[in-house]
């Protein structure tokens, strides 16, 4: 047999591609540590003006942007930086049930012949562009949803969130929470659709074994199999919606300065990415750079969120 | 009190391909029955036939009945729940659910139908449970560590504890024993041996010697070749079967044990 | 630029006119970028293709990003020419020395549009009638000082309508916007005492509804009864539109209207500048049949170039633009009001300083 | 049974009344009412998800099947006045955003693809939650929320500074999205990598097959199905972008295939380009030829075309997902 | 030829829980060597060391020397790679490739270490190794299929013909049988037997039956108590382990088997 003139513990082949790859896998890891840090040299460096620069240049600047209300950049990035947080909060909340809810009927309760068909058209959907979403948003839900939501405020007027009187065209913070929600949701229902078939049949059948019910069953194995998976789904979600710009830009009738919840009611907030776009192009140097100024802060706010919900899913999956 | 299982000309599917052929078979109630076979020819297959958990399969489905005391599980008024609530199963890979803790284990079948149980009655119970399957004394000091942090065997006879747990009528167990040390095994063997007093049980066991220690029936399924249906070959009583085998195949497989 | 070809809709008769060319200078080739204004987005679409109807072998392309974004790249280096809704700052003339060849760069107007006030109001607009307003009011209403059609400010000068009492949503430009800019700056001008707000791009209260681009204040408006907003007269459709109370009469906007305002404007002497020509827009014009809300926008070119294609190519460009050629196309295009012909003699001395050689 | 045969294993333990947790009438009532309810609850979400859905697509089919054309794929915006027709009949059309679509987004996957899936390789492989690692992850989600336009920001700016100011071509689209994409790559490939069950890769080791091999050809391959369809979505978040590609890839009539010159239009740019012009101008003495409202109908063509270019992608996606498709555990 | 392995002072850990204390043995080349003992004592553990599987997981490692024909595998310079080339491994569960046929499971080792194979060695290597598995009769006319689509008993035996195809030179196998039939167990009971003329193997069993049956030598592992580290007992030659074995822990757990 060939085995025998094989002798013990003979150096093996492929170490140097062993050693290659792995070379590589580091460097990619490391690269991006590189990257970001590049973005963030970058935005810090273009930013720099707003805290190195002519102070008296920048409150000029920041007064021009807001009609002379506000001219700290603090006074200017806060409000934004509330808007930008309700708007995706609003978007998540609602993006979030809806969609545990289409994974789950895709993963376990259609047919799965006409499972694979739905996710099908739910991939599509998250490969709709948001200048699309855009479109759509500002030309036809806003006249659609206007009945819905005026209803909302007339009724449910008294819970300060749905103040009214309701804005018509409702180009409002209610709506675009609307559209971002249909824009995130696929996200979040592709990824925990994912895990939730990935559930092993094991865990599955010793929930059914015990006589649980298909609710229970998901309750008992599926869930808590897929929690880790969800989360991180929907920071991915909340990073997008956060980020999001053209729809927001096309939809929202945004506020220039000022914190409000009245999320019924037009110009009342605003987005720091959106603000971004409408103001970039015509903006000067320095500008540009308050812009990216309120940029960076986002990029620290995306930072703290995934951070709190990466230790939230650390515990969950101990 | 256990029930009765009697099964009527049952074929059964995986989408087009018909794994076990006509299987008649009559399962008495507060005895055990066993499955013995060789590997392939629809032991487990059929097991799950009778809480209805075959159906759980894409495309799988089945022809003929199977009557709990005389009713047909597969009747349209049926609800496969409460099927799988009377009969209990026990599976051949260990399945904790892994985040739940021990106890959490334990009294994961019981949770569904109560809501709130009182402390006292919790830990009765999982002690009752993991007495009988001989784990209480090996985790007593560790019920709120994740069940999926045992070994291998510790982690099957959690399982057992879970299915014992919600006191069912009829307990089905394939191969519960394939990863356990003989101790265990023991253990649980007398385990059986005790539960037949209330329940019905039916275990799938590749090991002989077993069959012979613990069942009352044994039923010996085979195959006449690889890719055709697998089907009943012989059922009697266990010492019949080991003794004095009626059905030459089953001597052959029987001896061949000792071979 | 060779393979560029791909999928281009060249015109058929493109060669007819080459014969005419010969008699001028020969045609200009080569790659030109600008960049820039996004109001003169469809007159420069125009213009490329009558430009190039005469330069077949000139690819140019126009990059509508914004005044702001398109004066910077301009100042890079990077573009030929920059659209812009303003006139330079004298913090872009300085920087503009390092860009040229030589001298500084200047400004000339090469488009002039009214900007329109439209509403959308049940029984006034869908009848296709107008609204007539004065400053002060028109002021007020964006304020958000009157919140009502049926307002008395609004109803005594409109008395063969009969307005409802349907509450007023104000639409603005939630972007930075050169539209904005002009149209807010014809308030400072003429009711000072209701517009009390810097001059900005940025819109600068809360009041009413911000939407992005022309093309969101123009959907917004549609979208429900009683709004009002302003957008360039190209865009208006079948919106209704106001009358500008000039003197003692209400003008109706039109592009020759708003070319009347120009012609009777001044340069503005504060720009300093060889060449520059930045009109003094006179808001209290009185003349006769004008509307006074206007947006001008400017080409910005070098006087020198470091490579004299560019030159030559800025040079001709600017020509054909500020001729009545260009205006003609950009009006037929875009519905431009054409350059009054008392800017014209300015203008051509200004292009004839760019250096070709 | 007698007491006396009572088992030795249950020495000591309690005495259990099971009719206490026999299950009531009522529990078993609320458990039921509870399974259809959450079943209902689920079938209504898919439902109410399918409204905006549908919507959104009834709209872009409706108002782009107007000015789908063959013309419309198979010229560019050079020449287009107005509203008026061009010589070859049309009025413009997208094959210029097609290409630069197709380029754009292709740059960005050869950049993004080999370096994420590299990354979840360390990540998960090689890694084993060391210090570095978790940085890398945590800093890999905290990319993920990177706004597109600072990742437009950041592209536009390195370009600047390496190749000169004002530089504007379509690699320079490509950097910006790859950075959009890493991340999204990197997770759902890691995602992917995790769940590949450790028993391949001892059964591999056990082999005595180096890590290289195992990885590549055992744990990679046990997950390309994952992975193709974790890479779609990644191209998918991108290949809509706008705002960045405004900045970065620019805008022209003409079309350009030089990835790395020149200024090319890409498919949502245009959609956003053409909704901004919203309408042309027809002077008073235009032909009926003439169109006011062509802008808005090649921006809703043109979205048509994006989700059907999209929709291509996906399917080619999955057919390689299919043919490499692993059969999992029964 | 095979080779042997002795182990000396062994202190094997997972993170810092030391699971199993102090394991000397000696397992001759050429011969089989048994490790049976309860659930938890550490048979896997110690299995896993004698190929560096065990360092594979994340915190785990080991003290002391195993010595593969008297070179320590642990030694700085020996690549793991070519120690697990040279000491196969057949697990618990069944792991086939799910992305592989089965004619490819059974290449796996030899395919995945670009060793370039003529088609007609490929063949014979692929036969000779499922005959060994005594599954060649079984899969012969559906090699293309893919391995996972097997039963489980099939996916155990495509595994072990998997390890044996790479001639290793010792076999470890992990309760290689748990998942099979009788008549399975019987052939790769045969199948051992024939190995051991070329390999040294050792085999974890919880089937004390199979140890006396196939073993030269056996190794008892035990555990004080849970929570404490498993160590060996006892090693003896396996005629006198389950005749006549000289300690008593041993005794007991042999004749508790057959309590
Ligand atoms: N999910 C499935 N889909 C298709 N065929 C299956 C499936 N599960 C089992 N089979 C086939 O059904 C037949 C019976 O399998 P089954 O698992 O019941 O056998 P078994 O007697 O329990 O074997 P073992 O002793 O190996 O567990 C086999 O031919 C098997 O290949
Ligand atoms: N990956 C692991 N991490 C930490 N502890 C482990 C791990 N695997 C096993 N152990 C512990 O090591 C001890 C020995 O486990 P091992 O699996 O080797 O026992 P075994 O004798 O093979 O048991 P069985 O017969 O059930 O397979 C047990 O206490 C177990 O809990
Ligand atoms: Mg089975
Ligand atoms: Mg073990
Ligand atoms: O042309 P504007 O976008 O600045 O109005």
């Amino acid at each position: 047999m060939s085995s025998q003139d094989k002798t013990a513990l003979a150096p093996s082949g492929g170490k140097t591609a062993d050693k290659v790859f792995r070379g590589v896998a580091y460097a990619c890891g490391i690269l991006i540590l590189v990257v970001l840090a590049a973005v963030f040299l970058f935005l810090f460096f273009r930013a720099w003006p707003l805290i190195g620069g002519d102070q008296k240049a920048n409150s000029d600047v920041i007064s021009s942007f807001t009609g002379g209300k506000v001219s700290s950049f603090w006074g200017y990035v806060l409000p934004l930086l509330f808007g930008t947080v309700l708007i995706s909060i609003l978007a998540l909340i609602i993006a979030f049930f809806v969609s545990i809810g289409i994974a789950l009927f895709i993963s376990h309760y259609a047919p799965k012949k006409v499972a694979t068909g739905l996710s099908y058209v739910i991939d599509l959907l998250a490969a709709i562009p948001s200048v699309i979403y855009g479109l759509w948003g500002g030309l036809i839900l806003v006249p659609a949803i206007y009945p819905f939501w005026n209803w909302v405020a007339n009724h449910l007027g008294f819970i300060p969130l749905f103040a009214g009187p309701a804005a018509n065209p409702q180009r409002t913070v209610a709506t675009v929470a609307v559209v971002l929600a249909v824009m995130v949701l696929p996200i979040i229902t592709s990824m925990s659709r994912d895990i939730f078939l990935q559930t092993p049949t094991l865990q599955q059948e010793a929930a059914y074994g015990l006589g649980a019910t298909k609710w229970e069953m998901i309750k008992l194995a599926v869930i808590p199999f897929g929690r880790s998976g969800i989360v991180s789904a929907s920071m991915l979600a909340l990073g997008r919606a956060l980020g999001e710009t053209m729809a927001v830009l096309m939809i929202l009738s945004p506020s220039v300065t000022g914190y409000s919840i009245k999320i019924l009611q037009a110009s009342q907030s605003n987005a720091i990415a959106s603000n971004i776009a409408a103001q970039y192009p015509e903006a000067n140097d320095l500008g540009v750079s308050v812009l990216i100024g309120t940029g960076l802060i986002l990029f620290l706010i995306t930072f703290i969120v995934n951070f709190v919900a990466r230790k939230i899913t650390e515990k969950a999956g101990a | 009190m256990g029930q009765r299982i009697d099964v009527n000309h049952e074929n059964i599917y995986y989408g087009d391909f018909l794994a076990v052929e006509d299987v008649n078979i009559n399962i008495e109630a507060n005895k055990v029955t066993a499955f013995i076979g060789p590997s392939g020819c629809g032991k487990s297959t059929v097991l799950r036939t009778l809480d209805r958990m075959h159906e759980l399969i894409p495309g799988a489905h089945v022809e003929g009945e199977v009557l709990l005391e005389g009713k047909n599980l597969y009747d349209k008024d049926v609800d496969p729940v409460s099927v799988r609530r009377d009969v209990g199963m026990v599976f051949q890979r260990p399945n904790p659910f892994p985040t739940m803790s021990i106890r959490e284990n334990v009294l994961a079948g019981v949770r569904l139908n109560n809501k709130h149980i009182s402390k006292s009655d919790a830990d009765d119970l999982v002690e009752w449970a993991l007495r009988g399957a001989n784990l209480w004394n090996e985790v007593k000091d560790r019920l709120d560590n994740p069940g999926i942090g045992l070994s291998g065997g510790q982690q099957q006879r959690l399982c057992i504890a879970r299915a014992v747990a919600v006191h069912p009528q009829v307990v089905l167990m394939d191969e519960p024993c394939s990863a356990l040390d003989p101790i265990s095994t023991l253990a649980v063997e007398d385990l059986i041996n005790e539960l037949k007093d209330d329940y019905t049980i039916v275990i799938v066991t590749h090991n002989m010697q077993q069959a012979a220690r613990i069942a009352d029936y044994t039923a010996f399924f085979n195959l006449k070749a690889v890719g055709q249906p697998g089907h009943l070959e012989y059922f009697a009583d266990t010492t019949t079967m080991f003794n004095n085998p009626q059905n030459e195949e089953a001597e052959r497989y029987i001896s061949g044990r000792f071979g | 630029a060779t393979v560029a070809a791909c999928g281009d809709n060249t015109a058929s008769t493109s060669n007819s006119s080459s014969s005419d060319q010969t008699a001028k200078a020969a045609p200009i080739s080569g790659d030109f970028q600008g960049a820039g204004a996004t109001s003169q987005q469809a007159a420069v679409e125009a213009w490329i293709a009558g430009f190039q109807g005469t330069n077949p072998d000139a690819k140019i392309a126009y990059n509508p990003t914004g005044s702001g974004a398109g004066v910077t790249t301009f100042l890079t280096g990077a573009t030929a020419w920059a659209g812009s809704d303003k006139a330079l700052s004298d913090d872009n003339i300085a920087k503009s020395k390092a860009v040229c060849a030589s001298g500084q760069a200047f400004d000339v107007p090469v488009y002039i549009s009214p900007i329109a006030i439209v509403f959308n109001l049940k029984g006034v607009s869908d009848a296709g009638k107008h609204i007539n307003l004065d400053a002060a009011t028109a002021a007020k209403i964006f304020d958000g000082k009157i919140t009502t059609w049926n307002d008395p400010a609004i109803q005594d000068q409109n008395k063969d309508l009969k307005l409802p009492s349907t509450p007023i949503t104000v639409v603005h430009r939630s972007d930075k916007s050169g539209t904005t800019q002009n149209f807010v700056s014809y308030f400072k001008d003429q009711a000072p005492d209701a517009w009390t707000y810097d001059l900005s791009e940025n819109w600068p209260n809360e009041v009413g509804q911000g939407a992005k681009g022309t093309s969101g204040v123009i959907s917004t408006v549609k979208q429900a009864d009683g709004t009002i907003g302003y957008a360039d007269f190209s865009q208006v459709g079948d919106l209704g539109t106001a009358a500008i109370k000039v003197g003692d009469s209400y003008n109706e906007i039109s592009a020759e209207a708003g070319s009347k305002v120009i012609e009777d404007s001044k340069l503005d002497d504060t720009a300093k500048g060889e060449n520059r020509v930045v009109v003094k827009i006179n808001h209290a014009t009185e003349a006769k049949g004008a509307y006074p809300i206007v947006l001008v926008s400017y080409d910005i070119v070098c006087p020198a170039y470091k490579d004299t294609k560019q030159a030559e190519f800025a040079k001709a460009w600017l020509t054909y633009v500020t001729s009545d050629e260009g205006q003609k196309a950009a009006q037929d295009a875009a519905g431009s009001a054409p350059l009054p012909s008392s800017l014209t003699s300015q203008i051509s001395k200004s292009i004839e300083a760019i250096k070709t050689k | 049974m007698a007491e006396e045969t009572k088992k030795k294993n249950l020495d000591g333990a309690p005495v259990i009344d099971f009719d206490k947790f026999r299950p009531s009438r009522s529990s078993e009532q609320r458990r039921n009412v509870m399974d259809k309810f959450m079943a209902g609850l689920i079938a209504l979400a898919f439902v109410i998800a399918c409204i905006p859905l549908v919507s959104v697509l009834w709209t872009t089919i409706v108002n782009g099947i107007k000015r789908l054309n063959l013309n419309f794929l198979t010229y560019n915006m050079t020449g287009v006045v107005g509203g008026n027709p061009t010589p070859s009949g049309g009025y413009g059309g997208v094959l210029h955003a097609i290409i630069g679509t197709l380029e754009i987004t292709g740059g960005a996957m050869l950049i993004s693809i080999p370096i994420g899936i590299m990354c979840a390789v360390y990540l998960v492989e090689y890694a084993h939650g060391g210090k570095l690692a978790m940085t890398v992850s945590l800093l890999v989600d905290v990319m993920s929320g990177i706004p597109s336009i600072v990742a437009g920001l950041f592209a536009f700016s390195m370009f600047t500074i390496v190749f000169g100011p004002g530089t504007i071509n379509g690699i320079e689209g490509s950097v910006a999205l790859s950075l959009l994409m890493l991340p999204t790559v990197v997770k759902s490939c890691e995602e992917m990598l995790k769940i590949v069950p450790n028993d391949l890769r001892e059964a591999s080791l056990a082999l005595g097959v180096t890590k290289q091999r195992t990885i590549a050809k055992i744990v990679l391959r046990t997950a390309l199905p994952g992975i193709v369809s974790g890479c779609i979505l990644a191209i998918a978040r991108v290949i809509g972008e706008t705002a960045p590609l405004l900045m970065t890839a620019g805008y022209i009539a003409s079309t350009n295939v030089n990835l790395f010159a020149g200024q090319m239009t890409t498919l949502p740019v245009y959609v956003y380009q053409e909704y901004s012009k919203l309408s042309a101008n027809c002077p008073a003495n235009a032909t009926a030829a003439c169109v006011p409202t062509i802008p808005m109908e090649r921006a809703w063509a043109a979205a048509l075309v994006l989700i059907v270019v999209v929709l291509v992608l996906n399917l080619i996606g999955r057919l390689v997902a299919k043919i490499f498709a692993v059969k999992t555990e029964r």
